[in-house]
């Protein structure tokens, strides 16, 4: 009998702790549901039973209508997945090759450079927008994704560069001393060997390169907020302060919002806690 | 001191059975040494024994008292890892001083305990030191104290010299064993290495597929195998083992034949349906000497020589393919290449049935028994 | 309206204001720059096509940014170089420093200009008067709405004097099925703009109290401004529970959803009550004491329409920018945007009852502009800021009513020489 | 940074050097050093009304911190960003210690589960997370108090962002409530990292699941709790979105939510009618950064070197 082998102890832990989590768990989702829930009523449902579940009759989706039908959702998200998916492909590669350069050569001002591209970590780069948007203008770039895209690069690299420096301590010497010996070049080592190595610490920079550039409102507004160019959060700022007073509007759109970041944490919420455990950040 | 009794303890991990129902008795005072390859379920059992995994069923008792549902610090128990497992951030001698802490023992007698354990493991010095300031033997000799200073009923070793290089091993090994008789505790060791097993234990344990193959005391095993895994399992270097087809049987005697030369009579007890079968026929290497002077003969080519100094042995090809390992005296003159035959005494055979199970020898010459 | 904006506590004082700013503007395209992201649809299907029928090869497109980003982006684009042809104007400083950096270009020599009063451009001007450089558009009135089913079945009527005003909120509240008034001071700018501001010229005289101020022989620890902030103080006992934390929208949910009696407006809010409630709604101008023999309202000029001195379209913006000075832009505005008044002196027919309410009252009472705008608000701290804050704490009752009136003075006297 | 092990000698690999390095440094250099440093330039700078930008040397500095009225709105918005980094330290940092905590225990059914959804608002906008909870706690939905009258505390509730007392705390829970992810999941790996030997020895030593994570797995996870804190202190120091969203860059109700971030908007881009002043702007944010700069010095001089990573 298996079941009189558990402690009594052991049984009565277990469900305080699954208490303590579940409590938690509510807290941390509730909000987010009730968003969602409420996305899908009428408005007199939204405000007469805040919290009751959409049923038959108080069941619209108004909002969604709306909000699909008066702005250009489609073509945010459009946006912001450019914008964010090739800053994170050029982030990755240029962080694991200085990353790459920093942790395996000596060279003179090596720990001066190091110290100086992990001022980026601590310091926001909003502090210098005015320079930034001359900077843009200069280059003929307002208004493009192609701004915001260098701005998130370098805003990126920092942490990345760090995570992965730290990363890369932990390759074992000999694979790359084996392919000196076998006479591989410098840069065959880092593309054929090394950056297949890097692998499990990509999630976790990936993720923490992705929210805030997925989420930043600043950038957007500051150096491409024209017609078509607006990313998500952007657009849907914008389209809040529109419709501020219409809940229905208000709702359905947080809920656009909220959900396909969602969708994609859970897809790579396993590879991100991998990378973290993995000894990418300590 | 305690005795310690399993009773057909079990262990499940979802759909995985890892224990299939093991039964021990382990006497006061008594050094237990479980051994088998990886995965055989030896490290389960002992941290069954710990308290550190739920039994999945059966009973497990400690002094007489079933202690299935009891933690670890309520069982009398004290482990030392493979790893040492010391607490990096702590001094040597906290280290050794966490657990009485934890149980509210008096700052005085927590004092007296600890530095009777370091003195006993010449340990003095290093108190105040951290962890990592320590070399592996003085860690691992950190992890004993920090067992000894709980006085438990039961120690627990995990795979202890696992991590130390050879020459360590062999004194750690030798005071692990000195310990004991100082101590006389009872202890329970678990261990693949089965020349530990065999210079440690008073009791060994061989374990397979999360069964007990064997228990008995280590020149039980080495002589009197019940199965052909104990057999291949103890002694170095392990037992050679052939093919070989029974031909005829007569109460006490066997007639076994294999083609490319073996043929003899041996001292066992085989029943009549077995002739005509195949059984496996093992040979200690030691038992073996280049020569023909026994019943038991083997010949075949010499195809790898090692020279040990004391003694040399020679691996022998034989005509069915099996090779055949042979202890020569360490002056021999036999080359790789040579045609070589050797030979053991009929006593020193073992006989293994088509399911591994050693047949009953019949006679027993005083140097292949573990009889006093 | 922009104004649902303002929820999110930027855009405050800008609330009636729309600005037009153009963002990179393509060769031959005129860029409009803009806060007024809730017109978006009115300028591209009425105002824009209907200019396109005199010019029709002169595209224009219209690109809002949100009220509360609208300062921010337009000042940041027009030094970057980046900013579109026309940008629409707040009035007073905010516009004299784009003109004075030479980012706007003057418009005095533009045909039609004569079309506006010198009180309707007066926001737009130098201090002087001497160069105005944006294109006055339209004003907003404030006043209150009422829930007229509310003020049926509780029985009160139309106050037209303060006491009956406060009388009718009393018995609002007693009735008790009705909140007497909706609004909040979350964001702050309400309590200024919809109370201060609306109630206050019927104590200091509208322009002549103003103009005093400017002139220094006025101060906020007169008479006229503790008791505009006595009167506001009371307003907390008419406002929903939890009112500290009610924004603008909620206000105006309150309103629409109809839960309240009274709504304190800008003019601007009508469209979106026009949409949003299911019950008839009229509305009365600030009540001046009974006795009183004048009436005084705030119609604030609040948007007008800039050109860029660096577009490279200047010819074609002008084009634009005459067209809007005629009558057909006044009637299209004033109409499609029931609350925004036309500040030209063509004569506007406005068919929305509540909006066409509202500009009656400009022939019953004397009209004002909000005292804070004209050179009061240039130095620090900050006049209109302050005003949001004071008027907040009144009503929260962090401050008493002469506090908050010699906090007012003694701010303005730390810069301004006339109140030194 | 610490390197391990012998490093190969750049003088064989020059140009592989200079060609992975020069790429991320470039790009780092131009678009974040460079506006930053010409952000500092600003603020030694003044431009009078209509006239050209000249050098005034400290005068900005002067004026943010001894003219009255900037000092006073400067040291507020300083203490109030204290409050802000308080709070976060001690709500937020021991919750995501104590979940993550719970989250390692050992045999733990589901744990995947709830720390995947317990991170989920991490992975918000702020902008976003400010409306949510605006209008959960908007006192005309009522959410809030009927939340709190299914536990019976319904009298509490009350309009907490637009009090004076209670705003910045309310805002900085509904920050905790979005950030708690983040010490969560960094001290989450960090415990994943302590080899379960070393549990298990203390379990036989005696220890109660409590006293393991108390006296071992706390120790053990010091630094990360450390560099937690400096980024919470560097995260705190920057926050703008969330309080902008919430009340505006006016910050009210009478600045009680006015943090440093939300100064240095107001300051640099203006304000309704209050003009944006680039130099003073700078200014804030050049104060920013020597606060944000002490930080990080105090704790990588005070505390990380103290704190030994040891090896398990």
């Amino acid at each position: 009998m298996s079941f009189s082998n558990i402690r009594r102890e052991d049984a009565s832990r277990a469900v305080i702790v699954h208490a303590i989590l579940l409590t938690y768990t509510l807290v941390a989702l509730y909000p987010i549901f009730l968003i969602v829930i409420n996305a899908f009523k009428t408005r007199k449902g939204i405000f007469r039973d805040p919290m009751g579940l959409p049923n038959a009759e108080t069941f619209s989706i108004e909002g969604f209508t709306k909000v699909l039908a008066k702005s250009n959702f489609e073509l945010f998200f459009y946006n912001s997945f450019t914008v964010t998916i090739v800053t994170i492909v050029i982030v990755l590669l240029l962080a694991s090759m200085a990353a790459w350069a920093l942790s395996e050569y000596k060279f003179p001002g090596n720990t001066a450079l190091a110290l100086y591209l992990a001022i980026g970590i601590m310091v926001p780069i909003r502090l210098g927008s005015v320079s930034i948007l001359n900077l843009i203008v200069d280059l003929g770039l307002v208004n493009t994704l192609t701004a915001l895209v260098l701005v998130y690069v370098a805003q990126g690299l920092p942490l990345a560069i760090f995570i992965l420096t730290e990363f890369m301590h932990q390759i074992p010497k000999d694979l790359k001393e084996a392919a000196r010996c076998d006479g591989v070049g410098e840069f065959k080592i880092f593309f054929a060997i090394i950056l297949p190595l890097i692998r499990p610490a990509v999630a976790t920079v990936a993720v923490f390169t992705m929210i805030p550039i997925w989420n930043d409102l600043w950038f957007p507004l500051i150096l491409a907020p024209g017609d078509g160019k607006q990313t998500i959060t952007l657009g849907v700022q914008q389209f809040i302060g529109q419709y501020v007073t219409d809940w229905n509007a208000v709702l359905a759109s947080l809920s656009l919002a909220i959900i396909p970041i969602l969708i994609l944490y859970l897809i790579f919420s396993r590879q991100l806690i991998r990378g973290l455990t993995s000894g990418a950040v300590k | 001191m305690a005795d310690l009794k399993l009773d057909q303890i079990r262990k499940r991990y979802g759909a995985v059975d890892v224990l299939h129902g093991i039964d021990l008795d382990v006497k006061d005072g008594e050094f237990v040494v479980f051994v088998g390859p990886s995965g055989c379920g030896k490290s389960t059992l002992l941290r069954i024994i710990a308290g550190l995994e739920e039994i999945t069923g059966g009973e497990l008792m400690i002094d007489g008292d079933v202690v299935n549902t009891k933690s670890p610090r309520d069982r009398g128990i004290a482990m030392v890892f493979q790893s040492y497992a010391l607490y990096p951030h702590m001094t040597v001698y906290k280290n050794m001083a966490f657990g009485l802490k934890l149980d509210k023992q008096d700052k005085s007698a927590i004092d007296a305990r600890v530095r009777e354990a370091a003195r006993i493991l010449q340990l003095d010095q290093l108190l105040d030191r951290r962890p990592s300031e320590l070399s592996g033997g003085q860690r691992q000799r950190v992890a004993i104290g920090r067992a000894i200073v709980r006085q438990p009923k039961v120690f627990l070793f995990d795979e202890p010299l696992s991590n130390l290089d050879a020459a360590l091993r062999v004194q750690t090994r030798l005071e692990i064993a000195k310990l004991h008789q100082d101590l006389k505790s009872t202890i329970v060791y678990v261990t693949h290495d089965q020349v530990e097993a065999m210079t440690l234990a008073d009791k060994i344990v061989v374990m397979n597929g999360g069964n007990v193959e064997q228990v008995g005391s280590p020149m039980q095993l080495y002589h009197h195998p019940e199965t052909r895994f104990v057999a291949g399992f103890i002694g170095s270097p392990a037992m050679n083992f052939t093919n070989v087809r029974i031909d005829a049987v007569a109460p006490g005697k066997v007639t076994v034949s294999a083609p490319g030369g073996i043929k003899s009579v041996l001292p066992f007890e085989v029943p009549q349906s077995e002739v005509g079968k195949i059984v496996e026929l093992g040979i200690r290497p030691e038992h073996l000497a280049p020569g023909d002077e026994e019943t038991l003969s083997v010949n075949g080519e010499v195809d790898v020589v090692e020279k040990l100094g004391d003694s040399t042995y020679l691996y022998i090809k034989l005509a069915n393919g099996d090779r055949v390992t042979v202890r020569a005296p360490g002056h021999s003159r036999i080359k790789i290449g040579d045609m070589v035959t050797a030979s053991a005494p009929a006593g020193a055979a073992h006989l293994f049935d088509g399911d591994g199970k050693a047949f009953v020898k019949v006679d027993y010459p005083a140097e292949f028994s573990a009889e006093e | 309206m922009s104004n649902k904006v303002l929820a999110k506590g930027l855009a405050g004082a800008l609330a009636a204001s729309v600005a037009l700013v153009p963002m990179l503007a393509s060769a031959g395209e005129l860029v409009i720059e803009s806060w007024r992201n809730d017109d978006i649809d009115i300028w591209n299907d009425k105002i824009i096509p209907a200019f396109n029928e005199e010019h029709p090869d002169i595209k224009v497109s219209f690109k809002p940014t949100p009220p509360t980003e609208y300062n921010a982006s337009v000042n940041a684009k027009l030094a970057g170089g980046t900013a579109g042809d026309l940008i629409t104007c707040r009035p007073f400083d905010a516009s004299l420093e784009l003109f004075k950096q030479g980012n706007l270009a003057p418009l005095d020599d533009l045909n039609g200009m004569d079309n506006f009063s010198d009180v309707a451009k007066s926001a737009w001007q130098t201090d002087d008067g001497s160069a105005t450089f944006c294109l006055p558009m339209a004003s907003v009135i404030h006043g209150f709405i009422y829930n007229k089913e509310a003020f049926e079945e509780v029985g009160v009527d139309v106050p037209n004097t303060r006491e009956e005003f406060y009388a009718a909120l009393d018995k609002i509240k007693e009735d008790g099925s009705y909140i007497p008034m909706a609004m909040g001071t979350a964001d702050q700018w309400e309590a200024a703009t919809m109370g201060f501001q609306n109630i206050g010229p019927n104590y200091w005289n509208g322009e002549a109290g103003r103009k005093a101020l400017i002139d220094g022989s006025g101060k906020f620890t007169d008479a006229a401004y503790v008791d505009t902030f006595k009167e506001l103080a009371t307003w907390k006992n008419y406002l929903p529970s939890g009112f500290e934390a009610i924004s603008y929208p909620d206000a105006q949910n309150l309103f629409s959803l109809g839960r309240a009696a009274v709504y304190p407006a800008g003019s601007w809010d009508i469209s979106l009550f026009n949409n949003q409630a299911d019950f008839e709604f009229g509305a009365f101008p600030p009540p001046a004491a009974a006795g009183a023999d004048t009436c005084y309202i705030s119609d604030h000029t609040d948007i007008a329409l800039g050109l860029n001195a660096n577009s490279e379209n200047a010819a074609e913006a002008k084009l634009f920018l005459e067209w809007m000075t005629g009558s057909e832009f006044a009637e299209l505005y004033s109409n499609a945007l029931p609350g925004f008044f036309s500040l030209s002196n063509h004569k506007v027919e406005v068919t929305d009852p509540v909006a066409s309410e509202f500009v009656s009252w400009r022939q019953e009472c004397e009209s004002t502009i909000r005292n804070s705008y004209q050179i009061l608000s240039r130095g620090t701290p900050n006049l209109e800021n302050e005003l949001w804050n004071l008027s907040a704490q009144v009503i929260n009752e962090t401050l008493s009513p002469e506090e908050a009136a010699s906090a007012a003075e003694a701010g303005l006297a730390k810069w301004y020489a006339p109140h030194q | 940074m610490a390197h391990s092990g012998p490093m190969t000698d750049w003088r064989k690999a020059k140009l592989p050097v200079i060609a992975f390095l020069a790429p991320a440094t470039i790009i780092y250099t131009l678009f974040m050093i460079y506006p930053l440093l010409d952000s500092i330039r600003l603020s030694f700078y003044a431009t009078p009304s209509g006239g050209e930008a000249a050098f005034v040397g400290l005068d900005n500095y002067r004026t943010i911190l001894a003219d009255p009225d900037w000092a006073s709105v400067f040291w507020n918005s300083f203490w109030n960003n204290m409050k802000f980094f308080a709070v976060h330290m001690l709500v937020q940092n021991p919750i995501g210690i104590a979940l993550a905590g719970i989250l390692s225990l050992p045999q733990l059914r589901f744990r995947n589960t709830y720390r995947t959804m317990m991170i989920m608002p991490t992975m918000l906008s702020v902008v976003i997370v400010g409306f949510i909870w605006q209008l959960i706690l908007s006192p005309v939905w009522g959410v809030g108090a009927d939340l709190l009258d299914i536990v019976g505390l319904k009298s509490l509730f009350g309009p907490w962002l637009g009090k004076e007392a209670s705003a910045l705390i309310t805002l900085s829970f509904i920050s905790v409530w979005q950030w708690v992810g983040i010490p969560l999941m960094l001290i989450y790996a960090a415990l994943l990292a302590i080899p379960d030997d070393l549990v298990d020895a203390a379990v036989v030593d005696g220890a109660t699941h409590f006293e393991v994570f108390i006296h071992i797995k706390l120790p053990l996870v010091l630094p990360t709790v450390a560099m937690v804190s400096i980024l919470t202190f560097v995260g705190n120091f920057n926050a703008f979105d969330l309080i902008y969203a919430v009340k505006g860059a006016l910050a009210g109700p009478n600045f009680s939510t006015d943090i440093m971030g939300t100064l240095f908007y107001r300051t640099f881009f203006g304000y309704q009618l209050q003009l944006g002043n680039p130099h003073l702007g700078a200014t804030v944010a050049s104060l920013m950064f020597l606060i944000i700069l002490g930080g990080v010095l105090f704790y990588l001089f005070a505390i990380q070197r103290r704190l030994a990573r040891y090896q398990m």
